[in-house]
C-alpha cells in the first residue's frame, strides 16, 4: 500500500489536487444553485404558459366561453379595471386586509398553540369547541361579524383572521408535539427558562409545521378578505369581483382574482424564502428524492 | 291524466315570488298535469343560468338583464311566465332616521329618493337589483351613488337587519318579509313601497320571470303549457284562500312562524304577476330602463318572441 | 475540600412500563434496590453491563426520571423536579439540529444571559480545547460521530456546573483522542471541587480517573460494589498503565465483572 | 456498601419488594388512563355546559337575541327540525356528502403530496399553480362546478373534496420532507423498494403532519359540503340552514349548525384515536409539559 | 474463499462544503487521495484520528456519498447509486423509532418479503444471540444506549449480506457484552467468505477480529499504512492478550499512532 501511495505522485501533487477540487467544489456549488433557479423560473413560465394556451384554446371549443372566458380577455378586462375601477386602490384595501388579518390569525394561532400545548390537559378539554366553532359556516356567522365588527374594513380582518388562525392552530400544536422531547429534558437541565425553551428548542423543532401552516394560509387570508367583503362592503377586489359575478362579466371576474393571484403568489414566495430561511440547517430540505 | 309523465327540474333563487310555483308543486296541481318537478335552490343568478345552460334544469326564474346577456354570447333564451309586475324591493329606514330627515311614506316619491342624500345604504350585492334599483333612486334625485351616498353591500337578509339595528346603516331595500321584520321590531320603518307602485317607473314592469332555454321550449311546448296551467291553479288559489296557500307553502316552509308567511305574502301578493303574462310595453320598459342605466349598450327587440312569449300560458 | 454527600440514593427501585406489546401493558424492573453516597469533590464512575440501569440512575440525578421507590437526594435535598445544578452530558449527544456547533456550545451561556463576545471568547477556548477548531460553523449533521460528543462535552463544561454527569463522553473516540481528552478533563477538574459522575465501559479509563468506582449488576440492576481506586494523584493518564497500583486493582475488577460475564453468556445461548 | 446492601433486608424481602412494586405500577399505569379520561370529559362537559349557560343568560342582555337566540329556542327548533323536517334524512345527507369528499380530497393531497415530494423538480415547478388555484374565492368557481360537476350530490362531494385537499397536500409534502434522511439511506441499503420506503418510513415519519392536516380538515369538508349545498341544493342541513337563513330564523339556523357540529366532534374523536394509534410509540405524545 | 477485491478504492479525495457559515461558503477537504483494497472474504479494520473520514469512506462504499474525486468499485463496478449488496451498521444507530425491537429487526427481511412466521423466528434467534430477549416490544427510546446499538447490529446480520461495513458495532458496549460478542461476530463470519469493513477505536479489538488494519492519518484524512495482523485463526477473543504475536504488534500500532497525537495535542493547544 505504500507502494500505492508513492506511485500515485509525490505529496506537494496530491496536495495541488486537492486545491484544485476545493476550488471546482466551491464554484460548482454556487452555479448550481443558480441553475436549479434558473430551471424552476423556466419551468414554471412554461407550466403558466402552458396552461393559459390551452385555456384560450379550449374556451369556446370544449369549453363554455360564458363561464370560464378566455386569458385575452381577461388580460383586456384586467387592463379596463386598472384603467376605469381604479383596480390599484381596490387591491391596495383587500391585501391589507388579507395581510393584516394574516398576522393577526397566525399570531394569535402560534400564541395560543404555544400557551395550550404546553399545558396537555386545557388543550385536551378546549380542543373540541374550537374545532366545533370551525365547523359553523362563515355565513351563518356574518350577522355576528357586523353587529361585532361593523361593516368597516374590521369584519374583512376579522374574517381573514379567523380562517387563518385554526390552521396555524393545528399545525403549531402537532408540531410542539413534535419536538424531541430530549431537547427539552437536556435544555432544561442546562438552565433554560420557559421562554427559552419555547424560542431556542421548541419552535426551531416545530418550524416545519408552521411554516406548512403558514404557506397553506396565504391563499386562505386572501379568500377571508373577499369572504368579508362579500358580507359587506363597499371597495376592495372582492366587491369587484362581486360586481363582476353581478353582471355575469366572467372575464371582470377572472380578472379581479388574477390581480388577486398575483398577492398571493407573491406572500406565497415570501413564505417560502422565510422556511428556507429558517430550515437552512436541514440536510434534506428540499432533496428528497436523491438519497446520496 | 293522459298526458305522458315528465320529470323536470326547476331551478330557483329561493324568492317569495316563486311561491305560486311551490304551491302549484305542494298542492299536486304539477302532478295532475303529469309533471314531476323538483325544485331545487341555487345561489344566485349566475348559477341558475349555469344550470340551465348545461341541461341540469329546465326552468328558472331570470331577470331580463340576464337574458340579454345570454343573448349576445349566443344563447337563447326565453321568458314563458311572468312572476311579477313590479320590482318589489320596499325600502325600510331606522326611525330615528327617518324622523330626523322627516320622511314618511305620505311624501311624493321624488322628496323620499331627495331625502336619501348622504346616507349609508344597504344593498345586497354589486351590480344585484338592490345595488341597480338603488342607484336609480338616486339618479332620480339628481344624486351622484358614488359620492352623495354611501351604498355598502351587504350579503343577506340578516346581515342588513343587523347592519340596520346597530345603526351602521341608515336603510335598505329588500322584498319582503325582511323590511317588516325591521318594522315590526321597532328598528324600522318602510319609506319606500315599490310592491305598492309607489314609484310609478318600476310599476308595470318586467321584473323576474320564469324562462327556459330555447331549445327547450321548442321542443316541449306542450309540458310548458301544462307547468303554466298548474302554476296559474296555484296564482288563484293563492289569491282566494291565503290560508291554504300558508298550508301548501308548509311544505317548503314547514318550522316557519306561520304568521310570518302571512305577512310576507300579504305584502308580495299586490306586486305578483295574476296570471304569467307579459307585454311588449313591460319589457320594453325594462330594456330601455337597462340601456339608460348603461347596463346594456344594445337594445334588442321587445316584441314577443324574441326574449319572451305568452304562448305557453294557459289561464 | 467539602466532603458532605453531594449525591445521596437511598433504596431506589424502578419499574419501567414498555408500551410496545399491544395486549399487555408489562412492567419490568429496572433498578432494584439501589443505595449509594456521592461524596461532594470526588470522581466516582459507573461500570456495569449494558442495560442495568447507569442512564436511568443520571437521569434521577438531573430529576429527568422519578424513582417508583426510594429517594434520590441532591445536596441533602430531594431531587423533585429538574435539577439545573448539575451538568449532564447525555449518553446520546443531543446536539440542536439548528444550531452550528459554536451556537450548540453557546447555548447553555445564552439561557445564562452572557453577552455574546463573552460567549465567543469562552467558545472559542473550549471549541480549541477539544480539537474542534475550523469547525465552528459546521451543523451537527456535518460533524464526525466523536466531533459531536466532543461538542456535547463541551456544550456542558463551559458553564462549570459543580457536579457534572458524564454518560459514556468518549465513547464514539479514538484510543489517542480519549486519552488526550482524558488528561484535560483531570486537568480542568483537580483541585476544582467539583463533583463528577463518570459512566464509562473501560475500565483502564474508569480506573485511570475515579477515586471510586461502582460496579453494576446486570439487570435489574443493583450496585454490587464499591471500590476505592488506590492511585495516588495527580494521574498521568498516558502512562497509566506504568502505575505500580495499577495491574493489581485492574486485575480485581475484571475478575469481579467476569461473573457477570458468565451469566450473560449463559443467558444468550 | 456490602453492609448497607446487608441492612436494606435480605435478599428475599428485596425481591418482594420489587414484585409489590411492578404490581402497583401496573394496576397505577391502567387507573391513571381511566382517571386522565373522565376528567377530560368532565372537563369538556362543565366548559360546554358554561359556555352554553353563559350564551343562554347573555342573549337578550349583552347579545341581541334576534340574531345570536338562545340555547333553549335552538333545543326547541332542533326538535322541531327532527320531527317536521326530517332532519335526519338531510343530515344524512350531508354527511355523505362531506364524508366522501373528504375521503376524496384526502385521498388526493396523499397521493399527489407522495408522487410530487418525491420529485422536487416538478414539485416546485407545479406548487405557486396549486397555490394559486386555492386562491381562487369558491363563489367564482361555483359555476363551473354546476357545468361540471351538475346540481346533484356530485358537486357538493366535489367542493368539500377540493377544500380537504390543499391542506392535506401541503402538510403531506412538509411530513415528507421532514422524514430524516439517514433513515432513508439505511432503508435503501437494506434493500427497500420505493414502496417500502414510502410505507414503512416515509409515512410513519410525516404521521404528525398527515393527521393535523386530518383534523383541520374535518370542520372544512364539513363546510365544503355546506358550501356546496348552498350553491345549488333541495336537500341537506345546507338547504335548511339556507332556508333558515332566508327567512332569517336564527334558532333554526344555529339548530342546523347543531346537528352538524356534532358529526363534526365525532369524526374529529375519530381522527384524534387514529393518530394516538399511529403514534402510539411517541414518548412525548401528549405529555408535553412535564418533562420528566 | 474467493480472493478477488470486494471493495477497490482509487484515489478518492472528498470535499465538503459546510452550511453553516451564512456569508461564505466554504469548501473543506476530508478525504485526500484515498486508494485501498479490500479482498473479498476478508475482516478489515480502519483506526484513526476522530473526523479522520473513516465513516465517509464506509458511507461511500455504501453508495451514500459520492467521492469529489476518484473512483469507489464494488465487485468490479463502479458505485454508483445505493449499494443494496452490502450491510452498513451506521454509527448512529438509526433505528425506526415507531417499530419495537422485534419490528426493527425485522424490518429487512419485510423488504426482502420473508413470511412473517420464518421472520419471527429468525429474528427471535438473533435477539437471543445479542442477550436482548424479554425486550421484543420496546420501543427504541425504552432501550439503553448499548442495547439499541445491538439491535442495529442484529438488523443488519439477519440479513446475512455478503459484505458488512460496521462502524463501531460495539462502540456503547460494555467490555464484558463486547467481548461475547466480538467472539459471537468471528464465530459468524469464519467460514462464511464474507467481507467485513469494521471500523473501531479500540486498538485491541482491530487485532483481535481483523486481517488487515488500515491506520488513517488525522484530517485531511488518508490511509497512512495498512498492517496485516500477524496471528493465526481461529482466534480466542478471550485471550487475546495472551497470544504470542499479540504484543509486539500492539506496540508497533501504538507507536505508529503516537505520531498522530502529537500532532492533535500540537493542535489542541
Ligand atoms: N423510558 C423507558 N421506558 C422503558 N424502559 C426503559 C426506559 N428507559 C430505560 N429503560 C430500560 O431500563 C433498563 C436500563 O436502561 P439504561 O439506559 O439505564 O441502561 P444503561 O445501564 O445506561 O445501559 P447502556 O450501558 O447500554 O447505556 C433497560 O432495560 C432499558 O430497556
Ligand atoms: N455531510 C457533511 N457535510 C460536511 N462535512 C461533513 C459531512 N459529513 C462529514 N463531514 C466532515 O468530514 C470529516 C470526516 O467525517 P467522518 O464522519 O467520516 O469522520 P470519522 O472518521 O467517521 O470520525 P469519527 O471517528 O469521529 O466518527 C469531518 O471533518 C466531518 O466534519
Ligand atoms: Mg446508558
Ligand atoms: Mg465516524
Amino acid at each position: 500500500m505504500d507502494a500505492l501511495e508513492m506511485a500515485t505522485g509525490t505529496f506537494g501533487a496530491v496536495e495541488e489536487r486537492g486545491k484544485r477540487l476545493l476550488q471546482r467544489v466551491e464554484s460548482e456549488e454556487r452555479a448550481q444553485q443558480r441553475i436549479e433557479q434558473r430551471n424552476t423560473t423556466l419551468g414554471r413560465l412554461a407550466f403558466g404558459a402552458a396552461m393559459l394556451l390551452a385555456w384560450e384554446l379550449a374556451s369556446g371549443r370544449l369549453l363554455d366561453q360564458f363561464f370560464v372566458s378566455k386569458p385575452s380577455h381577461i388580460a383586456a378586462a384586467l387592463w379596463a379595471m386598472l384603467i376605469k375601477e381604479a383596480l390599484l386602490y381596490h387591491l391596495r384595501y383587500t391585501v391589507t386586509e388579507a395581510l393584516v388579518g394574516y398576522a393577526i390569525g397566525a399570531g394569535a394561532g402560534l400564541v395560543l398553540g404555544f400557551a395550550l400545548a404546553r399545558s396537555n390537559f386545557v388543550y385536551r378539554i378546549v380542543e373540541p369547541f374550537i374545532v366545533a366553532f370551525y365547523g359553523i359556516p362563515r355565513i351563518a356567522l356574518a350577522p355576528l361579524f357586523i353587529l361585532w365588527f361593523g361593516i368597516g374594513i374590521t369584519s374583512k380582518i376579522a374574517v381573514a383572521a379567523v380562517m387563518v388562525f385554526f390552521i396555524v392552530f393545528i399545525n403549531t400544536i402537532a408540531g410542539i408535539r413534535s419536538a424531541p422531547v430530549q431537547f427539552l429534558q437536556v435544555a432544561r437541565v442546562m438552565g433554560a427558562s420557559e421562554w427559552d425553551l419555547v424560542r431556542k428548542v421548541i419552535f426551531p423543532a416545530a418550524t416545519p409545521f408552521i411554516i406548512a401552516a403558514l404557506q397553506i394560509t396565504v391563499p386562505q387570508a386572501m379568500i377571508g378578505a373577499i369572504v368579508g367583503e362579500f358580507i359587506s362592503s363597499n371597495r376592495g377586489v372582492g366587491h369587484l369581483i362581486s360586481r363582476a359575478a353581478g353582471f355575469l362579466d366572467t372575464p371582470g371576474l377572472f380578472a379581479g382574482i388574477f390581480a388577486l393571484l398575483v398577492v398571493v403568489l407573491l406572500m406565497n414566495q415570501g413564505i417560502t424564502t422565510l422556511g428556507n430561511h429558517l430550515m437552512r440547517w436541514n440536510p434534506k430540505h428540499g432533496t428528497v428524492r436523491d438519497v446520496p | 291524466g293522459q298526458a305522458q309523465r315528465v320529470r323536470i327540474t326547476e331551478v330557483h333563487t329561493g324568492t317569495l315570488f316563486m311561491a305560486p310555483v311551490y304551491i302549484a308543486e305542494a298542492a299536486g296541481f304539477m302532478g295532475e298535469e303529469g309533471i314531476d318537478l323538483e325544485l331545487t335552490e341555487v345561489d344566485s343568478g349566475a348559477l341558475g343560468i349555469a344550470a340551465l345552460v348545461s341541461g341540469q334544469a329546465q326552468f328558472f326564474d331570470a331577470d331580463p338583464f340576464q337574458a340579454v346577456q345570454l343573448r349576445r354570447q349566443g344563447r337563447q333564451i326565453l321568458f314563458i311566465y311572468n312572476l311579477t309586475k313590479r320590482v318589489t324591493l320596499d325600502m325600510v329606514m331606522h326611525p330615528e332616521v327617518a324622523r330626523a330627515r322627516n320622511i314618511s311614506r305620505n311624501m311624493p316619491i321624488a322628496q323620499r329618493f331627495a331625502a336619501l342624500r348622504g346616507m349609508k345604504l344597504g344593498i345586497t350585492r354589486p351590480g344585484a337589483a338592490t345595488d341597480v334599483y338603488m342607484r336609480y333612486y338616486l339618479k332620480r334625485a339628481g344624486l351622484n351613488p358614488d359620492r352623495d351616498v354611501q351604498i355598502v353591500s351587504i350579503g343577506g337578509g340578516a346581515g342588513l337587519l343587523a347592519a340596520l339595528r346597530s345603526r351602521q346603516i341608515d336603510a335598505f331595500h329588500l322584498s319582503a318579509p325582511t323590511p317588516y321584520l325591521a318594522e315590526r321590531d321597532g328598528y324600522g320603518v318602510v319609506v319606500i313601497k315599490s310592491s305598492a307602485g309607489d314609484v310609478p317607473e318600476l310599476d308595470n314592469f318586467m321584473y323576474t320571470g320564469i324562462a327556459v332555454y330555447n331549445i327547450y321550449a321548442n321542443r316541449n311546448g306542450d309540458v310548458l303549457r301544462r307547468w303554466t296551467k298548474a302554476v296559474n291553479r296555484a296564482n288563484r288559489l293563492m289569491r282566494q284562500d291565503q290560508a291554504a296557500a300558508i298550508t301548501r307553502l308548509r311544505k317548503y316552509f314547514p318550522r316557519t312562524d306561520p304568521a310570518l308567511l302571512a305577512l310576507a305574502l300579504r305584502e308580495i301578493i299586490p306586486a305578483l304577476s295574476e296570471d304569467g303574462t307579459m307585454n311588449e310595453e313591460m319589457m320594453e320598459k325594462h330594456l330601455q330602463f337597462m340601456l339608460d342605466d348603461g347596463q346594456i349598450s344594445l337594445k334588442p327587440s321587445a316584441k314577443e318572441g324574441l326574449l319572451w312569449t305568452n304562448r305557453y300560458i294557459v289561464k | 475540600m467539602d466532603r458532605g454527600a453531594a449525591i445521596e440514593i437511598r433504596d431506589v427501585f424502578k419499574v419501567f412500563v414498555a408500551r410496545g406489546d399491544r395486549h399487555q401493558r408489562r412492567a419490568f424492573l429496572a433498578l432494584r434496590d439501589v443505595s449509594l453516597t456521592i461524596p461532594s469533590g470526588r470522581f466516582v464512575s459507573f461500570v456495569g453491563p449494558s442495560g442495568c440501569g447507569k442512564s436511568t440512575l443520571l437521569n434521577m440525578m438531573a430529576g429527568l426520571v422519578r424513582p417508583t421507590d426510594g429517594e434520590v437526594q441532591y445536596k441533602g435535598l430531594s431531587v423533585d423536579g429538574i435539577n439545573t445544578d448539575v451538568g449532564y452530558i447525555t449518553q446520546d449527544d443531543n446536539l440542536l439540529p439548528w444550531r452550528t456547533l459554536q451556537e450548540n456550545v453557546e447555548v447553555a451561556l445564552e439561557f445564562r444571559g452572557v453577552p455574546a463576545d463573552q460567549r465567543r471568547e469562552r467558545a472559542a477556548r473550549y471549541i480549541a480545547m477539544v480539537g474542534l477548531s475550523g469547525f465552528e460553523h459546521h451543523y451537527p449533521h456535518e460533524l464526525s460521530g466523536g466531533m459531536r460528543k466532543r461538542t456535547a462535552l463541551i456544550r456542558t463544561l463551559i458553564y462549570e456546573p459543580s457536579v457534572v454527569l458524564m454518560d459514556e463522553p468518549f465513547g464514539p473516540l479514538d484510543a489517542q483522542t480519549r486519552v488526550i481528552l482524558q488528561d484535560e478533563l483531570l486537568r480542568l477538574w483537580e483541585g476544582s471541587g467539583k463533583t463528577i459522575v463518570f459512566v464509562t465501559h473501560d475500565l483502564v479509563e474508569a480506573i485511570a480517573l475515579s477515586d471510586e468506582i461502582a460496579l453494576f449488576s446486570r439487570a435489574p440492576g443493583t450496585i454490587k460494589r464499591v471500590y476505592q481506586v488506590p492511585l495516588g494523584r495527580p494521574r498521568d493518564v498516558f502512562h497509566i498503565h506504568a502505575d505500580p497500583g495499577f495491574p493489581e486493582f485492574y486485575d480485581r475488577l475484571w475478575r469481579d465483572l467476569k461473573e457477570e460475564i458468565v451469566d450473560v453468556v449463559l443467558e444468550a445461548t
